[in-house]
């Protein structure tokens, strides 16, 4: 067994603070992991706010270089991808999606620019037929075609849509690993779902591994196989997502889990007055 | 070693290296300078009188001895550079045997004056105006000061403070034209010269608030402008805070923020002078000082001030970069 | 590119203004090719003439007619300060947008360069150059000097914009499309720089008109080119302020200020027109 | 408010002086400049005689330490001077004849002293025989020795002795407050050089200038300010804030003429105003640089500028024209210009094709035609008090014989530009220094393009502050400067041709001595000046040779002369009255001009000045 | 004046403190000649009673956020009001938002406050927090410095935040304190009606577990009305009474938020819930097909059927009328084959 990713120890820390009080934030402490080459899956990362999702992938990205510990990606160190070629080898097999598809896009450029500049850049095609060709291959992948996309500017497609083209993007070097750092945060429900529904169709048509960063657990639980769940900076729990999920062991991903909103009023309405219960209970408590 | 400690010993070495190369540059320049003092003194000596070739050669041979110009391009940069770590230019060659640095003292004094509290005024002025307008949009009083100033804007320095010299000294002469302060008083506390220095600096100093007043105004306003679009500033609209509170503390204050770092340079660039408005009016500054000295070949002095200037305004940067974070609450050292 | 200048035209008062102001300065300023006499030329017409049908704008006491002068002098001026201008918006471009992308060692090298500059007085530095060079000093050799010495600042500016675009995330979005550094930074940054490089640029342009105006007052100019400093510089060898000649010394300054407001304005318009949250409007969506 | 603090206007005179850079030094002898010309040597400093240079014959001459004229032994190795008796220094010591050895011994020891070079040259030594009489025993032959000690603008300045023995390096020695050995003492100064001023001493008959007054000074002030800008000090003028100006442009002083009023006082009293200074405005040519070693080309380029747009553009008219090479001012009118009226109207020019009569007798009333339209009556029409305010004549412009010299100089013109021999174009690069002296820098600009209208091409190129340096390192073509200069009260004309000896032509690139910046080198000349220096300063025949080298001038060319240097020199007259002018010139009147004393202690209060 | 807490109020007053009639807000641009109209509100009439939750969904750029906008009096150019009423009811007295702009701008944060979307960046980033406090609420209370100070910091903890948050800077506190102060800042002179814009979203699920409870208990305690806008289901399943259903500027339904999520009337609002997945359920969930329409040039008839799996020729052609249905309201030529399709 070959692994595609390995994360060794891996740990990353800022200097933070004002003027005077400067300390040293741990974002990431300590991870490790390893997704198999030879078995596509959807490993899931999910956490709360600053526990160190952001860090990882872009640590794994190549973006942010380790404190300590490695990352290997098929065996070489990311840390060590330097130079301008063994950059865009590397980019050829581990691409981003981002959160905002609205931000992902520049607005003042055409969408298919990013398109053709992923084709002629990694895949070394030279003229425009091959490279029409590849971009359409790509975005016939997520339901669209070259045509809807050509000339267009990013305001003039939905979130859903833009994703999309993202995904389409990201595919066009036919990347090993795809890491999508919160990709559905930004967009509504029904647009979410045509997303991570797409992801599922990635990794079982196409062999692509992706890395999906959340705190959405509801889609989480959805799409993933296998997840971990960050806190500040640690892995509390690891493990097959619908047992992860479905049954946590630790407290915090208990309290996670149980912060989870039901689509269903009653239920719903239930988990908040019981927090609302505990406040007011920690209130009085204070008060007298 | 800790992160501000690093960040501070890092910033102080680009500080100390920004200084090494501008003044490098100067004395390179100055040093390319095809006036020669020692011929400069030389004519000053011989023009005028009956002169005898041969005495002349003498003298030429004498003052470069004395004014100490022998030896390479090399070892003359090295011994500038011994000289300025004792804060010492040597002695000025158009003013031998009087040392650099005690001419510059003697100018230093009007100049920082008359621009600190001419930049102040037109940073503080131009602020408001700018800030004012970009706030109050449509206010018609506003509208007109704008243009006035934005006419003003492009107007040489020279011809503002020509107009101002004709005005107030020929059409109607009610303030002093020339020089610093009344002659033959004596400098000190007292009234009557601090009240003399005063209405001498008038002049020049609304010369330079005029002049200087365009540039801060039209970028306040355009910082305002931008400002006013800040959802803390459209929230506060909402909030029903008054329009008075808002303007100062929501926008004025934001935009300030940038404008400081400008100033700290303006008050950086003190040090160099005014040269238009020094020499228009005469003033015993250090812009004038500086102009005489190129004038007489007097790299020791152009030098002396020039380093001077480079260093304030080094020291300037180098402060409002340390300071900002004080300032910019936002502000995270990186 | 003309359908640009047309729905600016139609549709902005005052890019229109800007545009006339600019044009008729323009227009005045490339007659000067068509002047009855040499620009050089003295003498020629009776001295210290006020304005008068004859003499529009009344003539020198050199014997030259203002309306001409002022004519040759706005297009020496004007092509000196847009020369420093433009140079210096490359440079504080180049060096601000890669400086900012860049980051790191780069950046800490062009800062100190940058601020080395900042801290070199430019008066003295090119009062000191102008004497080294002499009359080798020509024209184009001094706009290349002032803008050298024009750009830092504005860099610093270019490159704090430059700062928070790059880690925007279409950045990081072109990166991984393939896009090489001088395509993120023109294709993607540019757009949001320009608006401060146009506002930039104005002060920029007064600066250097400021600079000449400042040589030639001192007598650092070549006397034989007319502009709008060496008007102002033989005015000064005459007197003209006290003897009563203003004509000579106000309407060059006149010129100078509606090109300036007419520059302004169509910088304020044409930046309206690229900004990006504008252009975002116009295009809809 | 007073404009001067603390002193009545109406005891002071209030003169343009320049910024002192060295405002705290009053060592005349060392170099620093300081105030030396804000006073201190036209006021305090004292030496053995004075020549005026606007004065005529031996009224020209004052003996001031001296008690009579210099005496040489019989071939000029000796001379000997007797001094005054009864002068004092401002602090009371008693002026004796070892201040002058000790001046002169003093400065031999300290080389770098304003006139140690020319002592440590000429002197073998210098002896006190009694406290009145100084003997200097010289190395070589000398009969000009005496001029380091005459002044015509300053000259070696006695030293006080009983002050500098004190000090252990008189060079770095600030001399601070200065004593004096004039009629004035320092009073107060300005450390950043704007002003300085001086007091009336109270023993001042005990000073040279004092003795010979009948009457005490009216001037118990003097204030020398830096009055700004050639516009400020016109408005200074306006405003009574300044007495007198020593230098602007013609325009500010038909502005000062048309407001002031009776209020105003010049060397004239009518356009054109101006002062003639003995110097003498030309264009230069640098021998060493083809061709303006060909006397043709020199001459050709002469006949080929109008001189009277020349007047007119760069003084309005207000120009005293000169045709010979010396300053048409003081002494040299009667002695050179008037005799020698018959031989330039008589002097022959050979084109190469045929010889033409170049002089124009009647320059001075073209040039009055040519202002009268704006001045009117106040311009006389006799001929002779045109020729006193115009000039004598100068060269026609005669564009034609301009051409067929430089035809004959082997030139050629391919249509509006001239070739020169090697095939180049013809173009003339005219140096001028431009701001302080801003007339000339518009006579350049004329002549300019008067020789561009002909087909060579001429650039002006404006020196500025490196203009000396350039001139003496030969580092021009040709510029509008002056070479000649003279003591305007005399006629001896060594004051600039004893360094037009060939032997001190430098080699080109190296610096030039002062004066013969052209480096004009001829046999003829030579022998003049050889001859020149063979003869006492006061003996007849030095006319005889001055003529000579005028002529020579004449038909070389060497550098074009153009004017005297005219200066717009306008007197305040409400507090004082009385200052020198054409109709009676006892005295210099420039500022800087050491001579100025006798001006100073010559005025008169106005009885109509505004009461304090 | 409220100066004293008001007792917990019953949930049964029905009177209307809000009405809004035919309201139609568009973004009116003239851009170099390029001129759009984008129709965001699209003549919506809704009220909203005392003491009750009222939550607005809809899909990214329906116009949620213009709509409440202009509920708020909070537009600015390009946004403005074509037609229709705004009209509030407070102590008995009617106040039209854009007839009288005095009396409105008197009854801001006293009778009604506003949380914008983005609410992390509505504080100023140069000031300390307890200003903020002090520009907007001093002058209402009738309070002295201290008891002011000490009323906020009473305020503060009672929403879970440390007073000591007052001396921060905006920058220094975590978005959701940031989102939680908003809240703080919104209810600190207890107004009636408050308004709020996407108060949670991105926020994680903890912290939004948090700042849904105390919008709760703020409305509980003080018998505030509460309009809040977001697109997340879960939420309106959470606290609102009712929930409106804004698609392309329209409200297309309305009614309790249980009856909604059992058994909604609009193809639209039934494709909304059936989309939202669940933890312990891995069936499909199908997105919906088509892209958002374009307000600038919306589809003609009912605006949803390009995209409705039961669209019929009627839809294409005209739009349907907001009518009563259940016990709501709901706008569809289909509503009621919705639950069986
Ligand atoms: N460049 C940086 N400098 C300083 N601190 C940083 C930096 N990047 C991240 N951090 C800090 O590291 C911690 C982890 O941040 P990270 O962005 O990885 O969290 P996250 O899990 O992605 O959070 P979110 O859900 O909000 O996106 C946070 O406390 C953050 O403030
Ligand atoms: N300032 C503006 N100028 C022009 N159009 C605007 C402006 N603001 C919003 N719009 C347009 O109005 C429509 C409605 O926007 P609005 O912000 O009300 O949507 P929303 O439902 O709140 O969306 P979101 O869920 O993203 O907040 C959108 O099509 C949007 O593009
Ligand atoms: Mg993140
Ligand atoms: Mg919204
Ligand atoms: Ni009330």
């Amino acid at each position: 067994m070959s692994a595609l990713l390995q994360l060794d120890h891996v740990g990353r820390s800022y200097p933070v603070g004002g003027f005077f009080a400067r300390r040293q934030l741990q974002a990431v402490k300590d991870l490790s992991f390893t997704l198999n080459a030879d078995r596509p899956e959807i490993f899931t990362i999910v956490g709360e706010s600053g526990s160190g999702k952001t860090t990882t992938a872009r640590m794994i990205l190549g973006n942010e270089v380790p404190t300590s510990g490695v990352i290997r990606f098929l065996g070489q160190d990311v840390a060590a991808i330097r130079s301008r070629k063994d950059r865009l080898a590397f980019m050829a097999k581990v691409q981003p999606i981002f959160q905002n598809p609205f931000e992902a896009f520049n607005p003042l450029t055409t969408l298919d620019f990013y398109l053709y500049s992923t084709a002629r850049r990694f895949l070394g095609l030279r003229t425009r037929a091959e490279i029409e060709a590849a971009a359409d291959k790509a975005l016939q992948h997520v339901g669209l075609s070259l045509v809807e996309v050509r000339g267009r500017y990013s305001h003039e497609l939905s979130g859903g849509q833009l994703q999309r083209i993202a995904v389409a993007r990201a595919l066009i070097p036919s990347p090993k690993l795809i890491v999508a750092d919160e990709p559905v945060s930004m967009v509504d429900a029904s647009l979410r779902m045509s997303i991570v529904n797409l992801f599922r169709t990635l990794r079982d048509d196409l062999g692509v591994t992706i890395i999906y960063i959340t705190h959405d657990l509801s889609t989480a639980y959805y799409i993933s196989d296998r997840v971990i769940i960050m806190h500040k900076g640690d892995v509390i729990e690891a493990g097959d997502a619908r047992a992860v999920l479905g049954n946590p062991s630790e407290d915090y991903s208990r309290a996670l889990r149980n912060a989870v909103l039901p689509p269903d009023p009653v239920a719903a309405r239930r988990i908040i007055e019981a927090r609302l219960e505990r406040r007011r209970a920690a209130l009085t408590e204070a008060g007298t | 070693m800790d992160g501000f400690a690093k960040y501070l010993a890092r910033r102080f070495l680009q500080f100390i290296l920004v200084i090494f190369l501008g003044v490098s540059l100067a004395f390179l320049i100055t040093h390319l300078s095809p006036v020669d003092p020692v011929e400069q003194s030389v004519s000053l000596m011989t023009n005028f009188g009956a002169t005898d070739p041969r005495s002349v050669a003498l003298l030429r041979e004498a003052l470069s001895e004395l004014y100490g110009l022998q030896g390479s391009f090399f070892e003359q940069y090295l011994a500038f550079w011994g000289r300025v770590l004792h804060g010492d230019f040597g002695p000025s060659l158009s003013s031998f045997p009087t040392p650099v640095m005690s001419l510059i003292m003697g100018a230093l004094p009007w100049t920082v004056g008359l621009l600190t509290l001419s930049v102040l005024i037109s940073w503080c002025l131009g602020n408001l105006l700018g800030a004012l307008a970009g706030y109050f949009r449509s206010n018609l009083l506003l509208k007109l000061s704008g243009a006035a100033v934005m006419a003003l804007h492009p107007v040489p320095a020279y011809i503002v403070g020509l107009l101002l010299l004709l005005t107030f000294g020929f059409v109607w002469p009610v303030l002093p034209i020339s020089g610093g302060a009344q002659m033959n008083l004596q400098p000190g506390f007292s009234l009557a010269f601090v009240g003399s220095v005063i209405v001498h600096g008038l002049l020049p100093a609304l010369t330079l608030v005029l002049v200087g007043i365009g540039s801060w105004f039209i970028s306040m306003r355009s910082l305002v402008s931008n400002i006013v679009t800040d959802d803390h500033v459209v929230y506060a609209e909402l909030g029903g805070v008054s329009s008075g509170t808002i303007f100062s503390q929501y926008v004025a204050r934001n935009a300030l923020l940038p404008q400081l770092t400008g100033l700290a340079l303006s008050l950086g660039n003190v040090f160099g002078g005014a040269v238009i408005t020094e020499f228009l009016f005469n003033y015993p500054g250090v812009g004038r000082l500086l102009i005489q000295g190129i004038y007489s070949g007097d790299y020791s002095l152009v030098l002396g001030v020039t380093t001077m200037s480079i260093v304030a305004v080094a020291v300037a940067v180098f402060v409002i970069d340390l300071l900002y974070p004080l300032i910019d609450p936002r502000v995270r050292l990186g | 590119m003309f359908s640009i200048l047309r729905d600016l035209l139609r549709f902005n008062v005052e890019f229109l203004i800007g545009f006339l102001l600019t044009g008729t300065i323009f227009l005045f300023a490339a007659a000067h090719f068509f002047a009855p006499y040499p620009d050089t030329a003295i003498y020629l017409l009776p001295p210290d003439m006020p304005p008068s049908a004859e003499f529009w704008l009344g003539t020198t006491s050199r014997g030259q007619d203002v309306f001409w002068q002022i004519s040759g002098a706005i297009w020496n001026t004007m092509t000196f300060g847009l020369t420093v201008m433009i140079l210096s918006r490359i440079v504080a471009l180049a060096v601000g947008m890669v400086s900012g992308y860049l980051g790191g060692k780069a950046d800490e090298v062009l800062m100190t360069i940058n601020d080395t500059l900042i801290a070199l007085p430019n008066i003295p530095i090119l009062l000191l150059v102008y004497f080294v060079m002499r009359d080798q000093m020509t024209w184009p050799l001094l706009a290349l000097t002032a803008a050298l010495l024009g750009w830092n600042y504005d860099a610093r500016l270019i490159r704090s914009v430059t700062l928070s675009l790059r880690n925007r995330e279409f950045t990081r979005h072109a990166v991984f499309a393939g896009m090489s550094v001088p395509q993120v930074l023109i294709r993607q940054h540019l757009p949001y720089v320009m608006p401060v490089v146009f506002f930039t640029a104005m002060n920029n342009l007064i600066w250097a008109i400021g600079l000449e105006v400042t040589l030639s007052v001192l007598g650092f100019s070549d006397v034989n080119r007319p502009t709008v400093g060496g008007m102002i510089y033989w005015a000064n060898q005459h007197q003209a302020a006290v003897s009563g000649i203003w004509w000579w010394l106000v309407f060059p300054i006149v010129a100078v200020v509606l090109l300036f407001l007419g520059l302004f304005l169509l910088a304020i318009s044409i930046n309206e027109y690229i900004d990006p949250r504008s252009r975002l409007s116009r295009m809809g969506g | 408010q007073d404009f001067i603090a603390g002193i009545p206007r109406n005891e002071t005179l209030i003169v343009q002086g320049p910024p002192a850079q060295n405002a705290e030094w009053f060592n005349l002898w060392a170099p620093g400049g300081g105030a030396s010309n804000d006073g201190l040597q036209q006021l305090t400093a004292d030496t053995f005689w004075f020549i005026n240079p606007d004065g005529t014959g031996d009224q020209a001459w004052t003996n001031a330490l001296a008690a009579d004229r210099p005496q040489y032994n019989a071939d000029f190795t000796e001379m000997t001077v007797k001094l005054k008796d009864g002068i004092f220094w401002s602090d009371g010591v008693p002026f004796t004849a070892d201040d002058v050895v000790y001046t002169v011994e003093t400065q031999i020891a300290h080389p770098g002293m304003g006139w140690s070079a020319p002592f440590t040259v000429n002197v073998d030594r210098v002896e006190a025989t009694d406290p009145h009489t100084v003997v200097f025993h010289l190395k070589a032959p000398n009969s000009r020795f005496h001029t380091l000690f005459t002044v015509r603008w300053n000259a070696a300045w006695i030293m006080p002795k009983h002050v500098f023995e004190k000090v252990a390096d008189p060079l770095g020695f600030n001399n601070n407050p200065p004593v004096s050995l004039s009629a004035y003492v320092l009073q107060s100064y300005d450390k950043a050089g704007n002003w300085a001023i001086w007091k009336l001493r109270d023993d001042w008959q005990r000073t040279s200038i004092g003795m010979g007054l009948k009457e005490p000074p009216q001037v118990k002030y003097v204030v020398y300010r830096n009055a700004g800008n050639p516009d400020a000090r016109v408005i200074e003028q306006l405003n009574h804030n300044l007495d007198v100006i020593n230098d602007i442009a013609p325009e500010g002083m038909f502005t000062i003429a048309r407001k002031a009023g009776d209020n105003m006082a010049a060397w004239f009293p009518g356009f054109p105003f101006a002062h003639p200074d003995p110097t003498l405005p030309s264009v230069l040519f640098n021998h060493q640089v083809k061709p303006f070693d060909n006397a043709d080309v020199r001459w050709a380029l002469a006949l080929m500028i109008d001189i009277r747009s020349v007047a007119m553009g760069a003084y309005r008219g207000a120009a005293n024209l000169a045709a010979l090479s010396t300053p048409p001012t003081g002494i040299a009118v009667p002695d050179y210009y008037e005799p020698m009226q018959d031989w330039l109207q008589g002097f022959e020019l050979n084109t190469g094709t045929r010889t033409i009569k170049p002089y124009d007798p009647t320059i001075a009333e073209q040039v009055a035609a040519l202002v009268r339209p704006q001045w009117g009556e106040s311009i006389p029409s006799d001929p002779a008090k045109l020729k006193t305010m115009f000039g004598f004549g100068w060269w026609k412009q005669d564009v034609q014989a301009a051409t067929e010299l430089l035809q004959k100089a082997g030139f050629t013109k391919q249509g509006n530009q001239w070739m020169m021999p090697d095939g180049k174009p013809f173009a003339i690069r005219l140096m001028v220094e431009g701001d302080n002296i801003p007339t000339l820098a518009r006579a350049g600009t004329i002549i300019a393009q008067q020789w561009s209208m002909q087909g060579i091409k001429t650039t002006v190129d404006v020196a500025g502050p490196t203009n000396g340096q350039r001139l003496g390192a030969g580092d021009f073509e040709a510029a509008i400067y002056w070479s000649v200069e003279t003591w305007g009260g005399h006629p001896d004309l060594s004051f600039f041709l004893d360094s037009y000896d060939s032997a001190y032509i430098a080699a080109p690139g190296k610096t030039q001595p002062p004066r013969n910046l052209q480096r004009w080198k001829s046999d003829k000349l030579d022998a003049i000046i050889a001859e020149n220096r063979k003869i006492a300063f006061d003996s007849p025949k030095v006319i005889e040779l001055g003529r000579d080298y005028l002529k020579l001038a004449v038909e070389e060319m060497p550098f074009i002369p153009l004017m005297a240097y005219n200066k717009f020199a306008p007197f305040d007259t409400t507090y004082w009255t009385g200052y020198p002018s054409a109709a009676d010139p006892y005295a210099a009147s420039g500022p800087f001009w050491s001579n100025l004393r006798y001006m100073i202690v010559a005025l008169k209060q106005n009885p109509n000045a505004p009461k304090p | 004046m409220h100066a004293t807490l008001k007792p917990e109020a019953s949930t049964s007053s029905a009177d209307p403190v809000l009405r809004v009639d035919n309201l139609k807000a568009y973004y009116q641009m003239n851009y170099f000649g390029v001129s759009r109209e984008v129709r965001a509100v699209d003549d919506i009439t809704l009220t909203i009673r005392r003491n009750e939750i009222y939550g607005i969904a809809g899909e990214s750029s329906s116009g949620k956020s213009s709509l409440i906008k202009t509920i708020a009096g909070a537009i600015r150019p390009p946004l403005r009001v074509v037609s229709g009423s705004v009209r509030f009811d407070f102590d008995g007295r009617t106040l039209d938002v854009y007839n009288d702009p005095e009396a409105m701008k008197a009854a801001r944060w006293r009778h009604l406050s506003y949380v914008m979307q983005g609410s992390m960046n509505v504080l100023n980033p140069v000031r300390r927090v307890k200003h903020a406090f002090h520009d907007f609420a001093f002058r209402h209370m009738g309070l002295s410095p201290s008891a002011f100070r000490a009323r906020v910091e009473a305020h503060l903890e009672r929403i879970g935040l440390d007073p000591q948050v007052l001396e921060s800077y905006p920058h220094q506190l975590s978005g959701g304190m940031r989102q939680r102060l908003a809240i703080g800042l919104a209810t600190v002179c207890e107004p009636e009606f408050i308004i709020a814009d996407e108060p949670t979203t991105a926020l994680d699920v903890l912290v939004q577990q948090d700042v849904l409870a105390l919008i709760k208990d703020v409305q509980m305690r003080l018998g505030s009305s509460i309009i809040f806008v977001t697109h997340d289901m879960t939420v309106h399943a959470a606290i609102a009474d009712r929930i409106g259903i804004i698609y392309a500027g329209r409200l297309v339904e309305e009614g309790p938020s249980q009856a909604m999520f059992e058994q909604p009337q609009h193809p639209y609002t039934a494709h909304l819930i059936a989309s939202l997945p669940r933890i312990g359920d891995t069936t499909r969930r199908v997105s919906l097909p088509g892209k958002p329409p374009n307000l600038a040039d919306p589809p003609s008839g009912c605006r949803f059927h390009p995209r409705c799996p039961l669209a019929i020729a009627k839809c294409e052609t005209e739009s349907p009328p907001l009518v009563p249905r259940g016990e709501g309201r709901v706008a569809c030529w289909r509503a009621g084959e919705v639950a069986a399709a």
